[in-house]
């Protein structure tokens, strides 16, 4: 259960066994022909997939350098890719005998994925949620209310999403033994940040195929991902990892990484434990842990998944992080010039893949992994107009 | 083992451990608090560590972290306070309670030699199951103190009886599973439980998680060596929190007089 | 230019040379095979088609009767099948070498997928919206906003979508020489109303290859779609037409047919000309034209595509119509059981579809248009709901 | 062609017709003003029918639209208001403006009789183009009445011959494009437009759309046989709206220099 130094079980002992059955359960479910089969048609038949691969034409010529390609996972159901994880999950916990789910959630995204897993299985659903979070995400909590979950206001700690996920963890250790914790990103104890790896990798191999078929059978330059959590961009890795492939994970530097407002966990953290599992993380010296910050709610997370802290380590993945300002000019050049409104998270990605593009040769290739839809962002870019205006 | 935890282990007493947080309220009131529960019969006790992230706690002990935290008490004060009861002339075993996190800033080595050389007894780390102290345990027994175990009734059993028989200080059994917290009902199939913990355990097996009352306390007794009480504590400790601040001594007072409501007679 | 006595071109002589010129780059355009290649690619590059024919299990088996199929245009990119005829109309006006694209919008859906398309092609785009509409949308009033448009504030009449149509016709009249109209469902002057259709038809080829599939060869025992203007519906109908598939459009009933707050056009409207075509339309017996009503905005237009109107009046097609408040059940329905957040216009259909299936048999296959997701419509669900209690 | 329309088409003036909405700002307004403008000179007369969705008309006429429905004015009772302004002496000719759904719900037949009865010389549709128009061509021909058609500098040319050689009463020329109202400049290009018109035209050529001063009335003439004022008249009315309710014939009075003050001296 290591990447390196990271990952392992940092868990109270009342949920170990239930990691151990877990883990036997998902390695047997991932050997079983029928369960993948089961999971790849889920994907394609609720959720759309393949999402498409699609030349962004108009802003790669206006930027220069190289041509970018976006994955598209905007289009999935609940548009993100934060679905693909909560099929896969959700397939392991009926598989499992499992009748009810917990889940963590922040601005209410994985909430409304775990919401919609839940009611399309049959399964009762708790989601977990920061008071803070709940006030200002009204939208997404009625969203999950009428999926049929149940939203559970966390009022300890400062009340958001690192708050939210040790409740969810709380209120696991108290139910362990009848109910199946959803987790929404590559974090948490081991075997979690394997098991979101393997159920969201179908982002990395569609793109590597539908790449080769563009390209005739060449691998992109370069592969970009936003890193909050980072499944998806440990799912758009997947692949790439072991071939000759350069991938850049992207973290939110907020406000700047040599402020008090960021998300850098690579950039500026050190390691620790957070959430069961050993990895970088933005802390106090004394350890303990900050709060981060980032315009998007989705990166807005004080640790990062353990094989990406990993990956970052050995170098094989460079690791950069982007402002809030220039995320939301990429946000704009995206929309203006592809028709795309993609999630604040995934607008880091495009930011840094227009700095690299520069840096690139006209023939070369980027692919940017472009997580989610920017609709539930639009609050957030009206306030952030009307301030800066 | 040393010469603290031969008296708590030969002790014939139902084993009273409290539980308190460092710097709850603040630094003075955590030292006269340990000296009151001394006084009152704790045969042990936990020092619990303020921490931002207390993932096995419930509410009570989350506010008193919170507490902690707004004294800027942590894990090097904490371990250094413990000096500071033993200058006061405490005598029983003092257990640091730290979640993982803050040892490995602090940093393993130097936490170990620290605690060893303030008169730290042993260590209890919620979020470090067995399966990750590997390290931990081997560097513990080089500096004297006792790793605590825990095992809850989801332990498996091969697993169960490994960490009864190689426990150290105390096994603790956790009594019912979820946070710590005050529970007004207890798992069916406890006592069966402890049976099993204590069958292949060197060290006394207490029972903690959830008990709050004299009744309580007393129905696990003969099942278990001793008890941990902790959020029904240091709730009492949140209710006298001004009182503490302002007016220790007869804070201390009415705190003595609830512990003494709380034990068994005979554990007196 | 007819369909029976409907349809037909009823518009100021200043733009009659634009609708034949634009006839006949359409017509040209559909005999040409790389017009349609690009069509068909640009729809799954980059919307994302084929979109899923997700079979409701839950949700059948709680209704009893025939099972439910649901054809996903929610998950077209911007949420809508709007983004289809979007796509293509977008495609003519740069075959026909125009610059600039003029569109109306109600409650902002079309508009957006105007605003999308013109970003993507780089053309100008202006979006005429009334000030009403303004008000209640501005979400997706900044969504235009972001991607490019201008959008023109209607302040005459009912300053709703009938009045913004007919500013857009207006401001069309006066730029007729460069400017193209992209109008947004099936109504309008001939050849609009066979040009929307066309460029929505892969709703329903898509939909009967994915039935065949599924059930050898079979087709559905019926289709189902929601009619405002009626573009979801005539491209769901278009390859059934000629078979022996029972079809039903289903109408807003608003507060009721038998009151004066409903959409009902053809249950309840008579001959008449609105933006340029001969259709039923919701009007005064002196023949003024009433302002309509739905819970959804999307349904919320006093006419209807002519061909509906024909297709009404031959009785080839059923239509009725459904309440605010049963599509309101049908949406959460959908939700508890599926997991999927329909668009309020869409929950009428599906509410019609629960009613039909209970009439009809276990081992019988309905399928239903599912024309867009329901995000845009979760501040009027929870307005509702605040109301309701 | 009957008497009236004889009149207008001898004519030898370059000919005034004004536009005016039935209703606004009441029917005995709209039956003074209409006097008025013939004696100040106006050939012949078109009234507009107030309509919900005036898809041709700019802001200026929607707005007399409106205030036409506030007064419940419709189609039939325009007509009938032609009756009126016949006893009343009107002996120009009168053009019934009205958009193609008013006649769909009247009953295309139904006003044609009425028409044809109350003293109406014509009809202008403005969303029935020619090729719509068969059936109410014919019907008008058949009750005496002349459709008029418009065309426009997009009208192409085989199309434009057509028009223009079959029109009846006046060919209604589009100054530019776009709907309805007042304009500072007219299109390049105009003067070609109208000579093509007027070429294969056996009916006065009149032009219109945007014409507010004399300035801008003096330099078509010439290149066509008259013109049409719509929303600078209408717009004088809606200046005028309350005297003419309470004031009348004060109002008529400005109303009637400033008719005035906007014809070509020559016209008058």
């Amino acid at each position: 259960g290591r990447y390196g130094v990271f990952g392992g079980k940092y868990v109270p002992e009342t949920i170990m066994f239930a990691l151990e059955e877990l883990e036997t359960a998902f390695d047997e479910a991932i050997q079983d022909r029928e369960f993948n089969e089961l999971f790849q048609r889920e994907l394609a038949i609720y959720s759309g997939r393949p999402t498409p691969l699609t030349k962004a034409d108009r802003l790669s010529e206006s930027n220069g350098g190289a041509s970018i390609y976006l994955k598209r996972e905007d289009l999935n159901h609940t548009g993100a890719h934060k679905i693909n994880n909560a099929i896969g999950q959700a397939l392991l916990a009926v598989r499992m005998g499992k009748k009810k789910i917990i889940a963590e959630t922040g601005a209410g995204q994985h909430g409304v994925a775990a919401a919609t897993v839940a009611a399309k299985y049959g399964l009762s659903c708790k989601v977990y949620m920061g008071k803070e979070d709940i006030r200002r995400q009204a939208l997404n909590v009625f969203r999950m209310k009428l999926l049929g979950a149940e939203v559970i206001e966390v009022t300890s700690g400062s009340q958001t999403l690192k708050d939210a996920t040790n409740e969810a963890i709380r209120e696991w250790v108290a139910a362990v033994e009848d109910t199946f914790y959803l987790i929404g990103s590559a974090v948490g104890p081991y075997p979690y940040p394997k098991m979101v790896k393997q159920f969201q990798q179908v982002i990395g191999y569609e793109t590597e195929s539908q790449f080769k078929e563009i390209q005739k059978g060449k691998l992109p330059d370069a592969v970009v991902a936003c890193v909050g959590g980072g499944s998806n961009a440990i799912g758009m890795f997947a692949p790439f990892i072991e071939k000759d492939v350069p991938l850049y994970g992207v973290e939110a530097a907020g406000m700047g990484v040599e402020t008090a407002h960021h998300a850098a966990t690579l950039s500026k953290g050190s390691n620790g434990v957070i959430h069961g599992s050993l990895t970088k993380l933005l802390q106090t010296s004394e350890g303990q842990i900050t709060e981060p910050y980032s315009i998007s709610a989705g990166l807005d997370y004080p640790g990062i998944g353990p094989e990406h802290a990993y990956l970052h380590e050995t170098k094989r993945v460079t690791y950069e992080a982007v402002t809030d300002e220039e995320a939301l000019h990429a946000l704009k050049l995206l929309c203006e010039n592809e028709g795309i409104l993609c999630a604040l998270e995934s607008a880091h990605a495009v930011a840094y893949s227009l700095k690299l593009a520069k840096e690139m040769q006209k023939d070369q290739h980027i692919v940017v992994c472009l997580s989610g839809r920017g609709d539930k962002d639009v609050h957030t870019l009206m306030e952030f107009e009307e301030g800066g205006e | 083992m040393n010469k603290r935890w031969e008296v708590f282990q030969h002790s014939s007493d139902y084993r009273f451990t409290p539980y308190i947080m460092a710097g709850d309220p603040c630094e003075e009131a955590t030292i006269e608090l340990s000296l009151a529960l001394e006084q009152c019969g704790a045969h042990a006790l936990e020092l619990g560590v303020p921490y931002s992230d207390p993932l096995a706690d419930g509410p009570v002990i989350q506010r008193a972290g919170m507490r902690g935290l707004a004294q800027n008490m942590n894990l090097e004060k904490t371990v250094k306070l413990v000096s500071k009861l033993r200058e006061r002339g405490l005598k029983i075993p003092v257990i640091i309670f730290t979640y993982y996190n803050l040892l490995l800033q602090l940093g393993e080595n130097r936490f170990l030699k620290l605690a060893e050389d303030s008169g730290v007894d042993g260590v209890l780390v919620p979020d470090l199951p067995y399966e990750e102290s590997g390290y931990l345990q081997k560097m513990c027994s080089e500096h004297n103190l006792a790793l605590i175990s825990l095992v809850s009734p989801t332990t498996r059993e091969e697993k169960l009886v490994r960490l009864s028989s190689e426990a150290e200080g105390f096994l603790y059994c956790i009594s019912s599973l979820g946070v710590t917290g005050i529970r007004s009902e207890f798992r069916a199939g406890l006592d069966d439980f402890l049976k099993a913990a204590k069958q292949n355990c060197r060290v006394p097996v207490l029972v903690g998680f959830g008990l709050s009352t004299r009744e309580q306390i007393q129905q696990f007794d003969g099942s278990s060596d001793g008890f941990i009480v902790g959020s029904a504590i240091v709730k009492k400790i949140e209710e006298l929190e001004s009182d503490l601040l302002t007016n220790r001594e007869e804070a201390i007072k009415t705190f003595k007089s609830y512990i003494e409501s709380l034990l068994p007679v005979y554990s007196r």
